[in-house]
């Protein structure tokens, strides 16, 4: 039995190996990110990762922000904020008005959108104003002004019943402005109001970029040559209603960014960074799993075929080849298609498949080791099979074995990977290649969302080097036929 | 652990026409290092560091490698390995390797080349047939006889052949020997035989050198030094064998372990060991000292009688 | 048969082990095309009924080239090989006999016990008694373990020595006893630091930590330097006198065994052919293929070099699954072509017994003296 | 040459077997889990066909029964829903082995939606796919291998270790996706969708007919549109696969190198190169060859899909399509043929390596006593 102080030998000289001081430097991060996500990561966005509203004031598909110069950073005014806006309540005519001018600086970008949301309770006809105060001093509306004939009704801009309604009403601005309608309605008037020509060919740029076009300066190139005009902007939101005990609260403006943290967004807006973060764990749960138990089984199995020998062996042999022989892969689509598609599964049938490698490596081992002088030796003097195998046999395959469980990892990871790839893979659990199989499956390549398709893979990737690392080192260094 | 092995320090000889040199030591004694780079392909890590070889009158070591390649190997000097199991690559037929040579030096055909191999192979007491078979299918006796064929193919004045009986049982061991005797004798070859066994070099050799810690420690005719041994180790060498007939003495060894090659020990290097040890041994190390016709020998004791 | 040497064992204490119709088949595994066309198994005859008596205290040689089955006789005295059948009755020392009958393990006449039918716990008991020596010390020593742990082995599987102190004690002893000093520096080795020497050395303190009264000895020196084969040697005859020791001397090098043995017994293709007084067979050959074998030995004798030497024996040795029909020998045998006439074709039909001859005690199995037979054959020396 | 024989028919039952095993697996686990989707479909097209009968007067109900009945046995002879599990495991084996499997919803490309045209379309595509990338990766991975071997050591020798390590930390398809963004969304010198391939051949042939290109020029344009359609898929298999090529083929190589056959055949004067690509590689072909295999085995799945994100209309695109449809029985075949190629491609590197080595070849096993 290798004793303390070689075991302790063992670890310095695992450590002396470039190879094993990377792997094992890997692997300390690796895990610590694993164990610590609650600290470093964001649990609340991963347990809300599939309800998709929680997502609406992320993003969608934006860049990360050290990727994108000039982008917007994304600013969420809340109601808590009182400094950042103003809440004044007057009447007109016979209507109650309860304004509310929000404040908001535009620089080096426009904001990609804006979602508006407001507290409303009235049981009475109602309608709303929007405008958007530049730091020019112009005023664009985005409804019906007081001026005009009608005012806009709750049911045009937020949806609602304009008679009676009571709860939160929410916009997203940006797309509500993007329309040939709003264009029509209210942006060209006021860009012709200023003397710029908007012709059909215009309209159609107003429709679809209608949100950016309001924030640039008002030039005759505005809609060919856009510049940015930077400063304090102002969105002014009015409620007016026939209900004189109308009461209104605001909630939120989001003003979303062009870009969005470390790793960006995907299509739905989700926090790219924490999924690849949270992905460590399951990568290293899976890696682990199926390596430690398929390799122990393996091994067993493979200690006692080649130790007992005879027709045992011939018949676990032949097993264990046939299992060997099978492409895991297309057997792994098939079967996590019909079977439900649960991470547990998938570990299973990697277990499954992945333990003859093992067991075949092992029999030969242990069958030249059973033939090894020093083994026969020791059933000369009297030994017996269990002490053999615990004392001669076992302890010289262990370092293939903690080799072999390394390198064993990768294998698993790649493979769990190219199942979620293929969108087989648990829905409720996320995986780097889950994350991958959404990028496919949105055309990340084809849109060049390349913050979607690199860091997953690389984490792929860097998880399976730390375990090869780690498995060659231990291979030189436990294995003295590779020393020579 | 690291540090340089002196595998073969200072050695010098040189070899008479048809004639048999053998050299025998026991292993670790640099014996097969010797071999090797006598055709100047020292085993690897290692390198000729000093010293000059002549064979057939070129300076071997002179030649640039290619020229040494095509001009020596084989040609001049060819070999007989140890562990011949292992001389010939799996993957080819017997007569493909045996005639190899042919067709590199010579330019023969390969079917030319084959006929050859063919004649070899007889000569050497095989079938003709095994020059269609691969290694695997042949005994060790078989395998060591193809070995020979093979070394003999380009006809060259000087055979080196290391430890060529090893590994096989007696019978056959005195098969090869004869086979190598009839054609030393046949072929006019000088050989050098190299080996541990003092009674297989008996067997063959017309000199002998016995090599200790990389060193020759006696040398002259087989007579002289097997029946007048002068240097300590051989005399305790060859009373430690036990012998087929007459009286049966106590056999005497030589106590301790050999010397630790990176870490030798000073003056003579085998006074740790030498019954006969004293003072002088342990600071200097004597030279090769005449102590008959012939006869040499690295001791102290000689050069004071 | 069975009893024949039975009954003289139980008349004759002095004899330690009585090895009686030993034989060793190996079953050749069967391919495909056997099984098509139901070919009958067929079998490696690596010892194909052999029988011979060692007294206590002699030195017993087992002697013949690789695959006459020397090796597999020497393991199998210690169940290291399954046999297909055969005896082999031995004494044990008295504790081991104590703890057989303690155990409620039947012995014959209380003092002896049929090896091949020893439970495995009865083989465990008399695994203390009869121990063995590899040929490559290289080999035989587990290069993780150190000296000590090795030494410490059989004591452990034996549980012979419950306290750790005594235990190192008599390791410490026994290392002395090889000569191996400072004994508690060279316990704390690995085996890959010691020289081959040394290490056989270790090889022989493993075998009489448990003080056996019966040593195989499985070439023991064939893969030394003649100075260190010298040295093992001398200390095998050394020990053998002190601890009152047997030894089964396995080798294939006759000088060697003129040296050290007793008796030899010549074997081959898995038979003997030849047993006897060691120096005498070595010396006198009888059998055709004794004869060959001891020509065929180099000697430091440099008149050698001046002829050929003349070996009587042609061909290659045949496989052990296709031995030779009659006299296993006969197809090598040079002695009988010469002697064709008189002998006809027996050595081709008729397998030779071991026979006594008229004038020596010893016993040759060859159609060649069957002129020379004694009346009453057959006595397990 | 009777060891060769005896080699491959051992191989070939063990293929076989390997086959069966497959097969039973897919067969049960369909005939266990899909049933109840396939009894709803064939209940489903039953009601429709009623329906239709219906509307047909010229029947009596009797006559309308009778061929509701069959024309719903029908479908469950098609759907293999008639008869004990085991017989039903039984036919869809069958089927399976035939691709006796009627139609998938969808049509595949340029195939027909019978799922056998499907899968012998992808089938091809694939082949043309690997065989192409195996052979250039076998070439350039045993020259590499061969280098770092013959300067153990080196900076060379570091990085085809070290390459290999990466590559087989690698998903083939995700490097397949970096080399989208990076020569097609970036820098646009290649086709997004491979599969386009088609139209582009399509759109030749036309103008060949048209008389618009004479042969040659339309031949030379033919390869190379193939190559341009190909180029990404086909880069991104063999950067992968030269490293565990080259890796193998330097350790089996470097193992070689301190054999004795080795100094022997440098002692006999045969020049360097000679000794590596004579000698050393040809003894050491067989274990590289057993090696490759091995490593084929796990890896050529993961090569597979990387049709999938470069559009190659192959099996790898079949299983992204097939699942997005959710066609189970165009899956369960294309899995089959996949696992066929597979075990092909496997057996045919063992005849490789029965043939390269003479042990094999001329089978020696002898019994030799110890």
């Amino acid at each position: 039995m290798p004793s303390r102080k070689r075991i302790k030998e063992i670890f310095l000289l695992f450590v002396k190996s470039k190879m094993g001081l990377a792997g094992l430097i890997l692997l300390i991060i690796l895990a610590s990110l694993a164990v610590l996500f609650p600290v470093v990561g964001d649990q609340e966005k991963i347990n809300n990762w599939r309800n998709y509203e929680y997502w609406i004031d992320y993003p969608k598909k934006a860049p990360p922000c050290w990727a994108q110069r000039n982008s917007f950073p994304t600013q969420i005014i809340a109601g808590e904020d009182t400094e950042r806006y103003e809440h004044e309540v007057f009447r007109v005519d016979d209507l109650t008005v309860h304004s509310y001018i929000v404040r908001f600086i535009v620089e080096r970008n426009t904001p990609a959108s804006m979602n508006l949301r407001l507290n409303v309770s009235y049981n009475k006809t109602t309608y709303v104003y929007i405008a958007i105060v530049r730091p020019d001093g112009q005023i664009v509306n985005l409804t019906n002004s007081y001026e005009s004939p009608t005012l806009t009704s709750m049911r045009t801009v937020f949806g609602v019943s304009s008679s009676s309604y009571n709860g939160t009403v929410y916009k997203n601005l940006a797309s509500y402005i993007n329309n040939p309608q709003i264009a029509n309605l209210y942006i060209s008037p006021w860009l012709e109001a200023n003397n710029i020509a908007v012709g059909s060919t215009e309209l159609s740029v107003l429709s679809s970029k209608g949100s950016q076009i309001i924030f640039m300066k008002l030039t005759s190139a505005i809609l060919t040559n856009p510049e940015l005009l930077e400063g304090e902007y102002k969105l002014r939101v009015d409620i007016i209603s026939r209900d004189e005990s109308v009461s209104t609260g605001f909630v939120s403006l989001s003003l979303i960014g062009t870009c969005y943290g470390v790793l960006g967004t995907d299509v739905y807006g989700r926090d790219l960074s924490q999924a690849v973060l949270y992905g460590i764990r399951w990568a290293l749960i899976i890696g682990l799993l199926v390596a430690f138990v398929s390799t122990l089984a393996g091994g067993l199995y493979g200690i006692l075929s080649g130790y007992y020998g005879g027709l045992i062996d011939e018949i676990l042999l032949r097993i264990a080849q046939i299992i060997y022989s099978i492409p895991v892969l297309p057997l792994l689509i098939i079967l996590s298609y019909m079977l439900k598609p649960s991470i547990w599964n998938l570990v299973g049938l990697l277990i499954a498949f992945g333990w003859p490698g093992t067991a075949l490596v092992t029999r030969s081992m242990a069958l030249q080791l059973k033939e090894e002088t020093y083994v026969e030796a020791a059933r000369a003097f009297g030994a017996s099979h269990g002490r053999i195998i615990l004392k001669y046999i076992l302890p010289q395959t262990l370092p293939y074995l903690f080799a072999s469980m390394a390198l064993g990892v990768p294998g698993a990871i790649l493979t769990e990977a190219a199942v979620s790839f293929l969108g087989l893979g648990d829905p409720t659990k996320i995986t780097w290649g889950r994350i991958l199989n959404e990028a496919q499956a949105s055309m990340a390549t084809v849109n060049g969302y390349w913050w979607w398709v690199i860091p997953p893979g690389l984490m792929i990737m860097v998880a399976g080097t730390t375990f090869i690392f780690i498995g060659y080192a231990l291979d030189t260094v436990l294995n003295p036929r590779l020393k020579r | 652990m690291r540090g340089i092995v002196k595998a073969v320090d200072n050695v010098s000889f040189s070899l008479e026409k048809e004639t048999v040199l053998g050299i025998a030591g026991e292993s670790g004694s640099g014996k097969s290092t010797l071999a090797w780079s006598i055709m100047g392909l020292p085993p690897p890590p290692g390198r000729i560091i000093g010293g000059r070889i002549f064979i057939d009158g070129i300076d071997v070591l002179s030649l640039k490698e290619e020229e040494r390649r095509r001009k020596i190997l084989w040609q001049k000097v060819s070999m007989v390995f140890q562990g011949a199991i292992n001389a010939f690559n799996p993957v080819y037929t017997i007569g493909y390797q045996i005639a190899e040579p042919l067709m590199l030096h010579r330019g023969y055909s390969k079917k030319e080349a084959l006929q050859k191999a063919v004649e070899l192979v007889k000569s050497v007491g095989l079938n003709p047939d095994v020059i269609h078979r691969y290694p695997h299918e042949l005994s060790g006796g078989m395998k060591q006889r193809a070995v020979i064929a093979m070394a003999l193919v380009l006809d060259p004045p000087l055979l080196i052949a290391d430890e060529p009986t090893t590994a096989l049982d007696v019978v056959v061991q005195a098969q090869i020997l004869n086979l190598l005797k009839k054609l030393k004798f046949e072929r006019k070859l000088s050989v050098i035989l190299i080996t541990h066994d003092l009674s297989v070099i008996a067997e063959l050799a017309d000199y002998v050198a016995v090599m200790y810690a990389g060193r020759i420690v006696e040398y002259g005719p087989i007579e002289e030094v097997y029946n007048n041994p002068r240097h300590p180790y051989t005399q305790l060498l060859l009373s430690s064998i036990p012998r087929l007939r007459g009286t049966i003495d106590k056999l005497r060894f030589i106590p301790g372990e050999p010397p630790d090659l990176i870490n030798p020990p000073k003056g003579c290097k085998f006074h740790p060991r030498c019954p006969f040890v004293f003072d002088e041994c342990r600071v200097s190390e004597p030279d090769l000292i005449t102590v008959g016709e012939n006869h040499l020998a690295r001791c102290w004791l000689a050069s004071k009688r | 048969m069975d009893n024949e040497l039975l009954t003289i064992m139980l008349k004759d204490p002095s004899i330690i082990l009585g090895v009686n119709n030993l034989k060793v088949w190996y079953p050749i595994r069967k391919g495909l095309m056997d099984y098509i066309y139901r070919r009958k198994q067929r079998f490696a005859k690596a010892v194909d009924g052999i029988s011979f008596a060692v007294r206590r205290g002699e030195t017993f040689c087992l002697a013949g080239e690789s695959g006459c089955g020397k090796t597999t006789t020497g393991k199998s005295l210690l169940g290291l090989t399954p046999i297909t059948e055969g005896n082999a009755f031995f004494r044990p020392r008295k504790e081991v006999i104590n703890e057989l009958q303690k155990a409620g393990l039947s012995t014959i006449n209380s003092d002896i016990v049929d090896i091949f039918r020893l439970s495995w716990k009865g083989l465990k008991y008399v695994k203390r008694d009869i121990t063995i020596i590899y040929q490559d010390p290289y080999g035989s020593l587990n290069p993780s373990a150190t000296i000590k742990d090795i030494l410490e082995e059989p004591l452990l599987i034996h549980s012979l020595l419950k306290d750790e102190e005594e235990r190192k004690e008599i390791i410490y002893q026994v290392l002395e006893q090889v000569k191996l000093t400072p004994a508690a520096d060279i316990a704390t080795r690995y085996p890959h630091q010691l020289s081959g020497g040394q290490r056989q050395r270790v090889a022989i303190a493993r075998a009489i930590i448990t003080r056996p009264s019966l040593v195989v000895a499985d070439e023991p020196v064939s893969m030394l330097d003649a100075s260190i084969r010298a040295e093992i040697l001398e200390l095998m005859l050394d020990l053998k006198r002190n601890l009152n020791l047997t030894y089964i001397f396995i080798t294939h090098d006759l000088a060697v065994a003129r040296y050290i043995c007793d008796r030899i017994a010549i074997m081959y293709l898995g038979k003997i052919v030849e047993i006897g007084d060691a120096r005498r067979v070595i010396e006198n050959p009888m059998h055709p293929y004794t004869q060959a074998l001891v020509a065929a030995i180099p000697e430091p004798e440099p008149k050698n070099r001046l002829k050929l030497r003349e070996v009587p024996i042609k061909g290659e040795v045949p496989s052990a699954v296709n031995i030779p029909t009659g006299c296993r020998f006969h197809p090598r045998c040079v002695a009988r072509d010469k002697n064709l006439e008189r002998l006809g074709d027996i050595c081709v039909k008729q397998e030779p017994g071991l026979t006594t001859l008229n004038n020596d005690e010893r016993l040759v199995a060859c159609w060649l003296y069957r002129n020379s037979y004694k009346l009453s054959p057959e006595k397990s020396s | 040459m009777a060891g060769l024989g005896r080699t491959l028919a051992i191989q070939a039952i063990n293929s076989l077997i390997i086959l069966f095993v497959i097969l039973v697996i897919i067969s049960a686990m369909f005939v266990y889990l899909n049933q109840k989707q396939l009894e709803a479909v064939v209940i489903e097209a039953t009601q429709m066909f009623v329906r239709n009968l219906e509307r047909n007067p010229n029947l009596t109900p009797e006559q309308k029964e009778q061929l509701a009945k069959a024309f719903e046995y029908n479908m469950r002879v098609r759907f293999g829903l008639i008869g004990s599990p085991v017989e039903r495991i039984f036919n869809l084996m069958t089927r399976l082995i035939t691709l006796d499997l009627g139609n998938a919803r969808n049509a595949y490309l340029g195939a027909s939606t019978s799922v056998k045209d499907q899968i012998v379309f992808a089938l091809k595509n694939t082949i043309i796919l690997f065989t192409t990338a195996t052979i250039i990766s076998t070439i350039i991975g045993i020259l590499l291998g061969m280098s770092a071997a013959r300067r153990a050591g080196s900076i060379l020798d570091k990085a085809v270790s070290f390459a290999a390590i990466l590559s087989s930390s690698i998903p083939f398809w995700w490097l397949g996706m970096l080399m989208l963004l990076a020569f097609s969304f970036k820098l646009g010198w290649f086709p997004y969708s491979a599969k386009d391939v088609y139209v582009a051949v399509a759109r030749l042939q036309a103008m060949l007919q048209a008389g618009q290109l004479d042969k040659l020029t339309y031949f030379l344009k033919y390869l190379y549109t193939w190559a341009y359609y190909m180029a990404l898929p086909l880069i991104t298999v063999v950067i992968l696969s030269i490293g565990s090529w080259a890796y193998v083929t330097r350790n089996i190589v470097l193992s070689k190198l301190t054999e004795d056959f080795v100094m022997t055949a440098r002692a006999k004067g045969v020049p360097e190169r000679k000794v590596l690509y004579g000698h050393v590689l040809r003894a050491a072909s067989p274990p590289i060859v057993t090696i490759i295999a091995l490593s084929l085995i796990s890896s050529l799945g993961g090569a597979i899909i990387t049709e999938t994100v470069f559009g190659w209309p192959g099996m790898g695109l079949l299983y992204w399509v097939s699942l997005l449809n959710g066609e189970a029985m165009l899956l369960a075949a294309n899995v089959y043929v996949t696992v066929l190629l597979f075990i092909i491609v496997v057996f045919a590197l063992n005849f490789i390596y029965a043939i390269l080595d003479p042990r094999v070849r001329t089978d020696a096993a002898t019994y030799t006593p110890r």
